[in-house]
């Protein structure tokens, strides 16, 4: 049988091909195979023939909508490959008025969750080149060197996409649902709460302060301050990044100094804070392996936790940090009366 | 000298109409507060940017006040309800980091509470004091 | 205390008015007759109680009170009272009022001084002062 | 830039705690300061003058001035420059006086604490922008909120200089409290009297538009340029048919304790609020009528000969446009059933004053005459207990309620002279005649035979005799003991409160409330009438406890303030906007739901990239909307939106600086 990615990846190409050849859009952008083994890379379609380069795994982690706002995607009708999580963002990218949605055909893909390729690699025991993968209904069967293994896919898949609840795209944001055939969830059910993917944020609670501190020193001292974290983030989508700038300089040229990274990871998680769509690109990407996404998370959870559940990229905007009322908690109207 | 006690470094936002008037109030009625403040004036605690208050610590700040007008007072509808929400989220997210979120206050202090505002100061000076220099967002190139 | 049923009426009180020429219901109790009287210190009423107790109509009480008989009739509190009510008068005239029931009162003569009570203020309003 | 600083000594206030010469000589040395002098007064001529020759001599184009607070003399500083040709906004103040010369008392430290606080300034307005203000025309109407004497007052006022007003008027007759009253200290003119004349001129005057049993249900815009929304309740009775005959006030069956006095009569569910009511048309209470509780009844519509009463009427929502808006929404009078020693609900010989004075009042309840409540007898001994929920921080308003000293000496003069042989006692902590002809009104309520007895009363309770008097326990100061007094009636100065929707009110007016829920006022000395929010003025107790002179002076004040501004025809914006720098603003709009004026709008702005013309949104401010909050620029992520006067730059430069 057809596994479900191999009739995802098939109709990805018919539908790109089809809009192609119908001259409907410009260019199909999605995911081809990339030159590493298991990995999944952007890829631009301009002609039907090359459209069937487009493929579909659970490798395809890459968010696409940052691409649209490139100046190379201006004036072009341009059909996208969008997972739930991009299509999230991208329908943000359009309330901000950051692309201009007439000029897109999005196709939404019944995501099956990413799989990161350390962790994958990881349960494998087996470097990932020496491993065939094959997308059975209880879990991905891996065949190696070592012999052949079936690893459920709560094992192996991203702490994010486990908690995911949009994993494919609502209807009404796309113009097609491009969903395979076959077994159709790879979890079944993705229902786990953050707290338990992210039980990190509930550990490092639990650590005293200085503890607390250490960690985070210790994590963002790593900072390289390359700012791939701010790239890969398909909500970080502004025309121009106050940290570019020069004047005033709110950060310098100093790359070693930990005040810096702190007010770097603070101001990033503060501008992404009620409108993060939780891909964790931002973690995935960072050369040094800094858990950014728990700034991220714990922000999301604070806003849940005292000013309602609202999910970024769904719920109708304003979003919360752009509007406040009388009726919300006052933290500090209790303590200043002492 | 050993028993030296630590004087802290406390920038204040004050907002124009409630806090900043408080501060002249305490001067107009001649009350008196630690020397330890310095206040920035803003229009509405709302103007002050997270860069701002982090900015503040980095240069050497032991203390950050950011004094606005009691909930529902605001002279602008709604801005200190929006200086709340931000700041809620940045002192839960300094916890998170470790970043000694009890250096960083929200007070509301209206217009004539002036003696709100000395205690306010008096106590932030006094438990600044307590806790010594701020070591954790300091930048450490920043000469006190 | 209670107030009695019936205070002083207000022709009692028109009686005072009649013998001093003062409206004792105008005081407003300022207590300066009481803070400059030398002889506060021997008196079970002082002279602002007196007059409050004058202005409310509790007459009885006043007219058993030892400071009438005590009030050396300096005249302080009269040259200084602000609404011009001549407490030292007031005094005098419940004296009098006193004196006329009854002349011969064991009040007008007191043991612990040597000199007798009427004979100083006689002497006081002899000589003005 | 050619920084110029100045160190005002301000006399003594500034010079005696901190070392202006070390100071100034400090100045001297930071960057971009080339001239640093200190003067006795800033704020004199000399001083003035002192900075032009300067600016002049120096080629100065910033000027940092330290000495008091900018809240004091910033417009002061700002005219100099302007006058000096240099943008008003060039001028930055360090407050060492209120922030440091005042509170501090350790020389050295204060004197590092200015030194500090001029750096601030300097490293700010090294970064200074040019602002400047724009001209808005004036809606040339006034709003005036609360019909009260204040209020009808304003509205005569601005109306008599030729402008038209709107009086809106929660209840169905304008008059407020001084229609219950019965005489006015300290003169004893009946209040009707005096009070009536004015109603009338009011509703007739050419330029005033009534809006009776309305209230006001939202306000945006500002100065010159007000949009309110007025709820118009409805009456249920048509003004234009309805001729005052009364006729459906007779007929109606149903009565209802009648709230204009105190609930110690009846009225009916269709009624006017009192004879002489200001219109004179009656209005349905339909919370109590029985038509619209049950659909059945309809009498006063039968009875009706010119057909006015409308059941289907509804209440209606009136947009109008204002200039200036004055605040005399005036007082409620605390019920002090909070008190439990002082009976009041538990006996019904303990009564407030309003209640007496509606017993005073011809019109009132009793036709003037003064009665117990518990046996309808004219009471014989009257103990009036004052600060009853005044200055008391335990259970009550810790403010002074002003008026009570004269009321009640006018209560017990009335009383003496109406009803001979009455006694009136009265304690009292302190009596206040602040007042022109107070302290005479006082004296003659003494001689009359008020008694006064220094003390607060503690408790009163039934006496449990065969009249069902009242035992007042009390202490009188003068005879240094506990009093008892057994009393026929009780009469309670309460105190004034705020109305309490006096914070919503002022919640759409952009005008706050002190700690007692009175509005506060932009200057407790200077500038008593006006409030924060420009355009915005206030008359009568809405401020503060007042009697009725100063009611009446303070809503002259507010009416003068609308006309002078009407007068000019033009109002300044704010300068210092939110602006947005376009070349960095991504459009994404999430400062537009932080507005709270709605300044902030979308626009595309076209740009040619690569030598292709290109459409692409940003946000945008309206100026004359936008008043200066700076919420957007603290939410902005990527910068594009920054504030005048308190630029990002600015603001890190002082962070920088300290």
């Amino acid at each position: 049988m057809q596994s479900i990615m191999a009739s995802i990846t098939q109709s990805i190409q018919q539908t790109a091909a089809a809009l192609l050849a119908a001259g409907e859009v410009d260019l199909v952008l999605g995911y081809t195979r990339g030159e590493r083994p298991h990995q999944s890379v952007p890829f631009v379609a301009t002609t039907p023939a090359a459209a069937a380069q487009l493929h579909w795994d659970p490798f395809c982690e890459k968010a696409l909508a940052p691409y649209l706002m490139e100046e190379s995607y201006q004036n072009k009708r341009v059909a996208v490959v969008m997972k739930g999580c991009d299509a999230r963002a991208l329908r943000l990218m359009i309330s901000e008025s950051r692309v201009d949605r007439e000029k897109l055909v999005v196709l939404g893909v019944q995501c099956q969750g990413m799989i990161p390729r350390e962790k994958l690699e990881a349960a494998a025991g087996e470097p990932l080149h020496q491993l065939t993968l094959t997308w059975q209904s209880e879990g991905v069967e891996l065949t190696g060197r070592k012999g052949s293994q079936t690893l459920s896919y709560e094992a192996v898949l991203s702490p994010f996409c486990l908690t995911c609840q949009h994993a494919t795209p609502a209807v009404t944001e796309v113009d097609q649902i491009i969903a395979g055939s076959g077994e159709k969830a790879l979890v079944k059910g993705k229902n786990i709460p953050p707290k338990e993917a992210f039980s990190d944020i509930e550990t490092i609670e639990k650590m005293g302060a200085e503890e607390r501190h250490a960690f985070w020193m210790q994590q963002l001292n790593r900072c390289i301050r390359c700012y791939s974290c701010r790239n890969a983030c398909p909500v970080c989508t502004c025309r121009s990044c106050i940290f570019d700038r020069e004047n005033p300089d709110y950060l310098d040229a100093a790359k070693n100094q930990p005040a810096q990274h702190q007010f770097y990871h603070v101001i990033r998680a503060f501008h992404v804070a009620d409108r993060c769509v939780g891909c964790g690109e931002c973690a995935r990407v960072c050369p040094e392996g800094i858990p950014l996404h728990l700034l991220n998370q714990k922000l999301i959870q604070d806003l849940t936790q005292h000013y309602g559940a609202f999910t970024p990229g769904v719920d109708e905007v304003p979003n919360p940090l752009s509007c406040a009322g009388a009726h919300e908690v006052d933290p500090f109207g209790k303590e200043a009366k002492k | 000298m050993m028993n030296e006690i630590y004087e802290p470094k406390i920038v204040a936002f004050c907002c124009n109409w409630c806090s900043y008037a408080g501060a002249d109030l305490a001067g107009t009625g001649r009350l008196k507060y630690p020397e330890n403040i310095r206040i920035i004036r803003v229009p509405c605690s709302s103007r002050v940017e997270v860069a701002m208050i982090l900015r503040a610590f980095q240069n050497g700040a032991d203390g950050v006040l950011i004094a606005g007008c009691h909930p529902g007072d605001c002279h602008y509808d709604t801005g200190n309800y929006h200086t709340r929400k931000r700041i809620h989220l940045l002192t839960s997210l300094m916890d998170f980091m470790g970043l000694s979120p009890e250096r960083l206050w929200l007070r509301w202090i209206s217009g004539n509470e002036a003696d709100k505002f000395q205690a306010t100061v008096t106590a932030f000076t006094q438990e600044l004091r307590a806790m010594g220099a701020s070591d954790k967002v300091r930048d450490l190139r920043c000469s006190r | 205390m209670r107030f009695p049923e019936k205070t002083a009426s207000n022709s009692q009180r028109e009686d005072v008015k009649h013998m001093t020429g003062k409206e004792v219901k105008d005081c407003y109790q300022c207590m300066k007759c009481s803070a400059g009287c030398p002889m506060a210190s021997h008196m079970d009423r002082l002279p602002h109680e007196m007059m409050q107790l004058a202005k409310l109509g509790l007459l009885e009480e006043v007219y058993a009170s030892k400071s009438l008989w005590i009030c050396a009739s300096c005249m302080a509190c009269s040259s200084r009272c602000p609404r011009d009510l001549e407490p030292a008068s007031v005094m005098e005239s419940f004296r009098v009022t006193l004196l006329r029931e009854t002349p011969n009162r064991e009040e007008t003569c007191d043991g612990d001084l040597t000199v007798p009570r009427q004979a100083m203020i006689a002497s006081m309003r002899k000589h003005r002062r | 830039m050619r920084i110029g600083v100045f160190v005002c000594w301000c006399g003594s206030n500034i010079k005696n705690t901190v070392d202006v010469d070390a100071v100034t000589a400090r100045a001297k040395t930071m960057p971009q300061v080339v001239y640093a002098q200190d003067v006795q007064y800033l704020c004199s001529e000399v001083g003035q003058s002192e900075i032009g020759q300067a600016i002049d001599t120096h080629r100065l184009d910033r000027v940092v001035v330290a000495a008091c607070s900018p809240r004091m003399h910033e417009t002061t500083f700002q005219k100099l420059m302007a006058a000096k040709g240099l943008n008003p906004y060039y001028v930055e103040i360090a407050n060492i006086r209120e922030h440091c010369s005042w509170v501090h008392t350790d020389k050295e430290k204060a004197t590092v604490k200015a030194i500090d606080l001029v750096k601030k300034a300097v490293a700010k307005t090294a970064f200074a922008i040019p602002l400047t203000s724009d001209q808005l025309p004036v809606t040339k109407r006034a709003l005036v909120i609360g019909g009260g004497i204040a209020g009808i007052q304003a509205a005569l006022d601005i109306a008599d200089a030729g402008y038209p007003v709107d009086l809106v008027e929660k209840e169905s007759s304008i008059g407020g409290k001084m229609a219950q009253f019965d005489k006015t200290f300290p003169t004893l003119d009946c209040s009707a009297c005096i009070l009536t004349p004015k109603m009338v001129e009011a509703a007739t005057h050419e330029n005033i538009r009534l809006y009776t049993y309305a209230e006001v249900a939202a306000v945006s815009g500002y100065v010159g340029n007000f949009n309110v929304t007025i709820k118009q309740k409805a009456t249920s009775v048509n003004p234009e048919k309805c001729n005052g005959c009364g006729d459906c006030v007779t007929k109606c069956p149903k009565k209802v304790p009648n709230e204009f006095d105190c609930g110690s009569s009846k009225r009916k569910a269709v009624y006017t609020l009192f004879p002489q009511a200001v219109p004179n048309k009656p209005v349905i209470d339909r919370d109590n009528c029985i038509y619209f509780a049950t659909g059945k009844c309809g009498l006063c519509a039968k009875v009706c000969q010119t057909g006015a009463i409308e059941y289907q009427q509804q209440d209606e929502m009136i947009e109008n446009q204002y200039g200036a808006i004055v605040v005399a929404t005036g007082y409620e009078l605390k019920v002090p059933d909070h008190l439990g020693e002082y009976a009041y609900g538990q006996h019904p010989d303990v009564i407030t004053s309003l209640e007496l004075e509606r017993m005073l009042n011809a019109s009132g309840p009793t036709s003037g005459k003064v009665i117990r409540p518990s046996n309808g007898k004219m009471p014989r001994r009257i103990v009036f207990i004052q600060c009853v929920g005044s200055r008391d921080r335990h259970d009550g308003n810790p403010y002074c309620s002003k008026v009570c000293c004269l009321y009640t000496a006018k209560h017990t003069l009335l009383l003496n002279e109406k009803f001979p042989g009455t006694e009136s006692y009265v304690f009292y902590m302190d009596v206040r005649t602040a007042g022109k002809n107070y302290e005479e009104f006082y004296e003659r309520a003494r001689q009359q035979g008020a008694m006064y007895l220094r003390g607060q009363v503690s408790k009163v309770e039934p006496l449990g005799d065969a009249d069902n008097r009242v035992l007042v326990r009390g202490f009188d100061g003068s005879l240094q003991r506990q009093v008892e007094i057994a009393a026929d009636l009780v009469v309670l100065a309460t105190s004034m409160e705020a109305q309490p929707n006096a914070k919503t009110l002022g919640g759409m007016l952009g005008i706050s409330t002190d700690l007692n829920g009175f509005y506060t006022e932009a200057h407790a000395k200077l500038r008593p009438v006006e409030t924060q929010a420009q355009g915005v003025y206030l008359a009568g107790v809405c401020h503060g406890p007042k009697d009725i002179p100063e009611a009446v002076s303070q809503a002259s004040g507010a009416a003068v303030k609308a006309i002078i501004l009407f007068n000019k025809g033009q109002v300044k914006s704010v300068p210092t906007t939110a602006m947005v720098e376009k070349d960095r603003c991504s459009g994404c709009m999430q400062c537009q739901p932080v507005c709270p004026y709605e300044a902030i709008s979308q626009e595309m702005v076209v740009e040619r990239v690569h030598g292709k013309e290109r459409q692409r949104a940003v946000a945008t401010v309206n100026r004359a909307l936008c008043q200066g909050c700076g919420a957007c620029a603290g939410l902005c992520r990527s910068g594009a939106m920054d504030l005048g006067g308190f630029t990002s730059r600015q603001l890190m430069a002082e962070v920088d600086s300290l």
